[in-house]
């Protein structure tokens, strides 16, 4: 398809970006197209919605919160202040690698881009891990069912660490899809992913810090 | 469901309950707070008629002009644009802020709840499924499904429930308000002049949200106090015997359980307080009169006068049953 | 390039066999075609309607006189339930952005399908699926039963011990699902899967109408599915969030039940203003008064319609000073309405209207929805909002809205596009009795709930008794459901005699603005030979742009005919950016879907085990999606 | 930077700072109004009256200063109107689009903040 010209304005030929193979073809075709690629938009959509769901979580948090005279309810100890948050800047600080491995697979550096990735996913399953083992503590001291505090306290710490699993779940595909060479559509995929840790990120701060509020303020 | 028993029985209770009092009329209000809504929704309703015209007459005006030629693809488009940001922004904003203004920082202050101090009297609605619990705090009076309130003096309602969610709604004397759970609503009630006014849980609340209505009686102050040293009083012990053996009755058999008798061992919570039963005029929020034979066919069936209320069927033998009804009929 | 050298005819073909789906019932199973996918929506949600049709009529059936009992109280709470939760999640979201955005919106942003076309699958299989998961707990006689806005602590264990409120949650979260995912394509379609020089300022206003109704469900559904998250643990794991003893509250729910569900509203009634925008021009032969105008209304009344939510709470027992915003923004989301009010009314005045079925439609909905509009507006002053709250006053105002404003243009726009999908032409007088009858028939049906609302009448009640004045009213107002029933009959009967019987239509019978008239009818699976040439906002009247497409497809320019291609363009103005492959038809929607539903059945009752196995199944047929790439097709 | 690409950052900021400032200013609000008449206000001693007017003080700024860009992009889209081809006729239609939402959000910002002071703090309704 050439270049054409019609209505007195030059449409510019398009680069078939899912043709492209290999991780130089990949990353000038790429370089061609102009703005994001739908799949951006669609993680973005994603984003929208599911940030809008843990919206609602800490509005009830706060919400049941200004209903109660004492907060935590009398019997139930004050959550831990800094090492929730101290982890939680750690997972945050994973979007740094996140970031580097979408920017090598645009520029086709695709052994960097899986390093990236593979060390990104390491410090995350690692706070994955402990959070785990922190969760099954903190349920011998207080259940869901012991009030409403519990009740919101776990919903919202235990949606999050959904979040953190599927991002993991998310990582290991990409890896997978990464070590057999990059197409466009992983390049894609890169962007997606990391765009979906960058939400998690934040979602994990402000999640940690709603939680650890009822000890500050 | 065997209609049969019931039948017969709705045109009595029709009959009984007609007459005065037996509407629930927002636009014949019989309070200040009811009459400022009132006239709140006739100015309303003008707006909405002089609106409704407006685009009315701009349709017939298009029908009217229907196969017309015009030339180009935006004739009169000036025209459009002056009509739209003229009628639909200008006109529009400036009248909805007039009536934000006029309705919710002014009118609003007739149907708030009352500052405190405003009112000396207070009385306490409490919903049941299905049916409205009151009592008069400083009082030991509980009654049920009839409230009554002096005439033309300021009273505190406060909406409390025992469930779920129901609202307190007597339209025309004022605006309702929900019963929620573990929240203290309150609105002030006031009746210009003495009468029986009709009111509905208007918040759905299971199956008999349909009957749930209850009666408010603004007495004449002297008649008032009457009333409620009558209701604050211990149930008479009964004096004849059918009526001594339909006590008996009532505290062995499952009655006791659910139903409160002042004056005697009966402190069952789940129905209402029976201990003046005889000086209500309905039964069952409103379902039927309070009349011997209605009370009868209640005591014997409700289920299928009220499906799904909370009476069990009590299996009386006759004999149980005419003493028991006997024994009602004391607790004046 | 070799293709070059073809002539258009081959080049056609070659599209023929690209686009070709697979054969018989496989080919529905496994479509991923927007047409297709549209329809399916379209037959499914028609079927849910008459179900919601029906429930209605059992209720009028009902409430026909006093002390009626045709149905025990249990059974009419099950049904008036059952019609609320139908009529809005199961047929005019799914009917508007499902049905009618599905087929229309990539014909009229000039595009092959949409961004996400297996998702678009998905998202069909997912709703069917919770439709029936719905209908078997009320065929189980486990029909939720706690009013469509299933408050707490009504629908809570001790006083809902049944399994109708798992039925209920799961099921909204399990539509919700479809619906998000829905929303989410249509945004990113319209965003990037425009023709080439359809910039912002070129979007046809039926586009901006479901761009605002997407993104109302986007960011409304959310609230909705947390709710009924926080329900369903409360029921089946015993936590406390509704539960006042301990810590709870039950206003939690209304609040985040509104905050969807005042934004519901519009979303369900914004698509019906953009069918009304995409008829008007084209009966009026004339461009939309205002464009700019009532394209932002379109995204405004949304917008502001997330401001309004406890406008429903006005009588809860709020303090004032928190009542007073929600009083604001529900006096303000009135403009939006009035300014596309009056550009519609300035159309047809200014332009040249045929008065023909669609239109009529219209016409009759912009006096519905007035109607409705104006007794809304008289909800902004609280203390009347007090008064009438929860009565039949409420119901007429919200049906004039819902059935006058959203379901009219439903009507006229099935007239309107009948001819694309069919290619038959509907026969109009039949169309225009149809009309009438219907119109008569809401009017006789709500206008009497006014009054009997004034009356006292409160709303959700199974009887009434004889004395109170309001038996007349409730008489005219089920002869008036029956008379729409009647009306309604008489439409799909025209449309089904027609589709047999009709006339051929030709590609573009009513000289429509849109590009889905420049194409025939019905289209074909690839809906364009060329990617068209756009710019302006009523791109098939630009007859120069038209003839640049033959030429275009003489010379094989945007004919895009080597595999499922298609030009991606830029969010904002729409450059021609790059040119993707989509992928098609495939089987994992539906295994998807198959999954997720035994997930959700599980979760009904309470075998979190099973529901986990499922869970993981549905991440491995997650995998076998994505599997294989579209390059390597 | 071209007068354009001036007039594409000013429609940006018309389109979308009068928004966010009336969703800052309405959901803290009302949630003020909330905590100011809540049980733990006891604890925070939140006052309603100065909440409110600095929200109401600070959403009109801002709403103001996003009306101001919308119509400077109006002016400097004179030359076309909102069918021309992109970039101006689509800036042109940001901005007649941005400056209907900042007046009407400016209007609800001004109700709010008003009543939200005027109204008895605390009094149920």
């Amino acid at each position: 398809m050439g270049d054409y010209v019609f209505g007195g304005r030059r449409e510019p030929e398009a680069p078939r970006t899912t043709e492209a193979r290999g991780p130089e073809e990949v990353a000038r075709a790429a370089a061609r197209r102009l703005g994001l690629p739908s799949s951006w938009w669609a993680i973005a959509m994603l984003v929208a919605t599911e940030g809008t769901l843990m919206g609602c979580f800490v509005a009830t948090y706060y919400y049941l919160r200004i209903r109660a005279p004492e907060w935590p309810p009398p019997g139930i100890p004050e959550p831990r202040v800094v090492v929730p948050l101290v982890l939680a800047a750690v997972l945050a600080a994973t979007s740094v690698p996140m970031q580097l491995a979408s920017v090598a697979a645009r520029a086709g550096r695709l052994a960097a881009a899986r390093r990236f990735v593979l060390a990104a996913l390491l410090v995350q399953a690692g706070y994955f891990a402990y959070e785990m083992v922190d969760f099954h503590d903190q349920l011998q001291q207080f259940q869901p069912s012991t009030d409403a505090y519990g009740s919101i306290y776990y919903t919202l710490l235990g949606a999050d660490h959904a979040h953190v699993f599927v991002g993991l779940l998310l990582d290991v595909w990409l890896l997978a899809k990464l070590v057999r060479g990059l197409t466009t559509y992983r390049l894609n995929a890169t962007v997606a992913v990391t765009w979906y840790w960058h939400f998690v990120n934040v979602l994990t701060l402000v999640v940690i810090g709603t939680l650890t509020s009822a000890a500050v303020i | 469901m065997n209609r049969i028993r019931v039948l017969p029985l709705l045109p009595v209770g029709a009959l009984a309950l007609a007459g005065c009092g037996s509407k629930q009329d927002t636009l014949t209000p019989h309070g200040p707070a009811a009459k400022s809504v009132a006239s709140l929704w006739w100015w309303l309703l003008g707006g909405a008629v002089v609106g409704l015209g407006t685009i009315t007459a701009l349709l017939i005006l298009a029908w009217a002009r229907r196969g017309s030629m015009g030339e180009g693809r935006q004739p009169g488009e000036r025209a459009g644009w002056i009509v739209v940001v003229t009628l639909g922004i200008g006109v529009m904003v400036a009248g909805l802020a007039a009536l934000f203004v006029v309705a919710d920082i002014f009118v609003i202050r007739d149907t708030e709840a009352p500052a405190a101090g405003k009112t000396a009297l207070t009385v306490r609605a409490v919903g049941h499924q299905w049916f409205w619990e009151f009592d008069y705090p400083g009082t030991s009076a509980v009654t049920a499904d009839e409230m009554h309130i002096p005439a033309r003096t300021p009273v505190l309602l406060v909406a409390k429930t025992a469930d779920v969610i129901h609202s307190f709604w007597v339209p025309e004397l004022n605006r309702k308000i929900d019963t929620i759970p573990g929240q203290r609503n309150a609105i002030e009630l006031y009746a210009d002049k003495p009468g029986r006014y009709r009111g509905s849980c208007s918040q759905y609340c299971g199956l008999q949200h349909a009957h749930m209505s209850m009666y408010l009686f603004a007495d004449p102050p002297a008649r008032y106090r009457a009333w409620l040293a009558a209701q604050s009083r211990p149930a008479r012990p009964p004096t004849t015997a059918l009526a001594r053996r339909g006590e008996r009755v009532f505290l062995q058999g499952a009655c006791a359980s659910c139903h409160t008798i002042r004056g005697t061992p009966a402190h069952g919570y789940v129905g209402p307080d029976l201990t003046h039963l005889a000086s209500r005029t309905s039964l069952a929020g409103l379902t039927i009169p309070n009349r011997k034979d209605s009370l009868a066919r209640w005591i014997v069936d409700s289920q299928h006068i009220k499906p799904g209320n909370q009476m069990p069927d009590l299996n009386l033998t006759g004999p149980q049953l005419q003493s028991l009804l006997a024994y009602l009929e004391t607790l004046r | 390039m070799a293709t070059l050298e073809l002539p258009a005819e081959q080049r056609v073909d070659r599209l023929e066999r690209m686009w070709q789906p697979r054969p018989g019932i496989l080919g529905w199973l496994t479509t991923t075609d927007h047409k297709r996918v549209g329809l399916l929506y379209f037959w499914t949600t028609l079927g849910l309607f008459g179900a919601g049709g029906v429930e209605a009529l059992l209720m009028r059936t009902q409430l026909i006189h006093a002390n009626n009992d045709v149905l025990t109280p249990g059974q009419y709470d099950q049904v008036f339930t059952m019609h609320g939760i139908t009529m809005i999640f199961f047929f005019i979201i799914p009917m508007t952005t499902g049905a009618f955005g599905n087929y229309l919106i990539p014909l009229m942003i000039g595009a092959r399908d949409m961004a996400f076309p297996r998702m678009n699958a998905l998202s069909y299989w997912i709703f069917l699926a919770s439709g029936i998961f719905l209908y078997v707990g009320f065929a189980t006689g486990n029909g939720p039963n706690a009013a469509w806005f299933g408050f707490p602590p009504l629908s809570s264990r001790p006083f809902d011990p049944n399994r109708s409120i798992e039925f209920y949650t799961l099921a909204l979260i399990f539509n919700g699902i479809s619906s998000s995912l829905a929303s989410a394509n249509f945004i990113v379609t319209m965003f990037k899967m425009r023709a080439p020089g359809m910039s912002f300022n070129r979007l046809p206003t039926f586009c901006y109408a479901f761009l605002a109704a997407s993104f109302g469900l986007l960011f409304a559904l959310p609230a909705l599915s947390a709710d009924c998250i926080f329900l369903y643990l409360d029921r089946m794991v015993g936590t406390h969030f509704f539960d006042v003893a301990r810590g709870g509250s039950v206003l939690l729910w209304q609040h985040l039940f509104w905050f969807f569900g005042h934004p519901e509203v519009y979303i369900l009634i914004v698509p019906a203003f953009g069918i009304a925008t995409a008829i008007i021009p084209a009966f009026t032969q004339r461009k939309l008064v205002a464009y700019p105008l009532v394209a932002v209304a379109e995204l405004l009344v949304v917008f502001i319609g997330f401001g309004v939510w406890a406008h429903h709470m006005f009588v809860v027992g709020l303090p004032t000073i928190t009542i007073v915003f929600f009083a604001a923004a529900t006096a303000m989301v009135v403009i939006p309405s009035s300014i596309q009010v009056f550009a519609w009314c300035m159309s047809m005045l200014t332009g040249m209207p045929r008065f023909k079925t669609p239109l009529l439609f219209i016409a009759g909905f912009i006096f519905m929805f007035v109607n409705g509009g104006l007794t809304g507006i008289m909800f902004v002053a609280v203390p009347f909002d007090q008064q009438v709250h929860d009565t039949y006053f409420v119901i007429a105002h919200f049906h004039y809205i819902i059935f006058g404003a959203a379901v009219f243009p439903i009507f006229g726009g099935m007239y309107y596009w009948f001819p694309k999908v069919t290619g038959k032409l509907y026969f109009e007088k039949p169309g225009q009795i149809s009309f009438w009858i219907i119109f008569v028939g809401t009017n006789l049906l709500f206008f009497p709930m006014y009054v009997v609302g004034l009356l006292g009448m409160p709303r959700q009640v199974y009887t009434y008794p004889g004395n109170m004045g309001w038996t007349a009213y409730n008489l005219a107002e089920t002869m008036g459901a029956y008379l729409t029933a009647l009306g309604i009959a008489v439409l799909f009967a025209n449309l089904v005699v027609s589709y047999f019987r009709g006339p051929p239509s030709g590609p573009d019978p009513w000289l429509g603005p849109t590009l889905e008239w420049a194409t025939s009818s019905p289209p074909p699976e690839y809906n364009f030979p060329v990617i068209p040439t756009v710019s302006s906002a009523y791109a098939n009247w630009d007859d120069d742009d038209r003839e640049l497409d033959a030429r275009k497809l003489a010379e094989g320019v945007m004919v895009l005919e080597q595999g499922h291609e298609h030009p991606v363009s830029t969010t904002v103005d729409g450059l021609f950016s790059e040119v993707v492959e989509l992928p098609h038809s495939s089987a994992w929607p539906l295994i998807l879907t198959v999954c997720l539903s035994v997930v959700f059945v599980m979760l009904v009752i309470g075998k979190f085990g099973v529901a986990g196995i499922f869970a993981v199944l549905c991440l491995l047929s997650l995998l076998g999606w994505h599997s294989r790439e579209p390059q390597e097709a | 930077m071209s007068r354009i690409q001036k007039l594409a950052v000013l429609q940006w900021v018309g389109i979308f700072v009068a928004p966010l400032a009336w969703v800052g200013q309405h959901m803290v609000g009302q949630a003020i109004a909330q905590v100011s008449c809540s049980v733990a206000n006891a604890r925070w001693g939140v006052s309603n009256d100065a909440w409110q007017i600095g929200l109401l003080v600070g959403a009109c700024l801002l709403i103001l200063a996003s009306e101001g860009a919308a119509i400077a992009v109006y002016r400097g889209t004179r030359e076309g109107d909102y069918q021309s081809p992109p970039p101006v006729g689509r800036l042109q239609l940001f901005a007649v689009a941005a400056m209907t939402t900042n007046f009407l959000l400016f209007v609800i910002v001004l109700l709010d903040g008003i009543a939200g002071v005027v109204d008895p703090a605390c009094r149920q309704s």
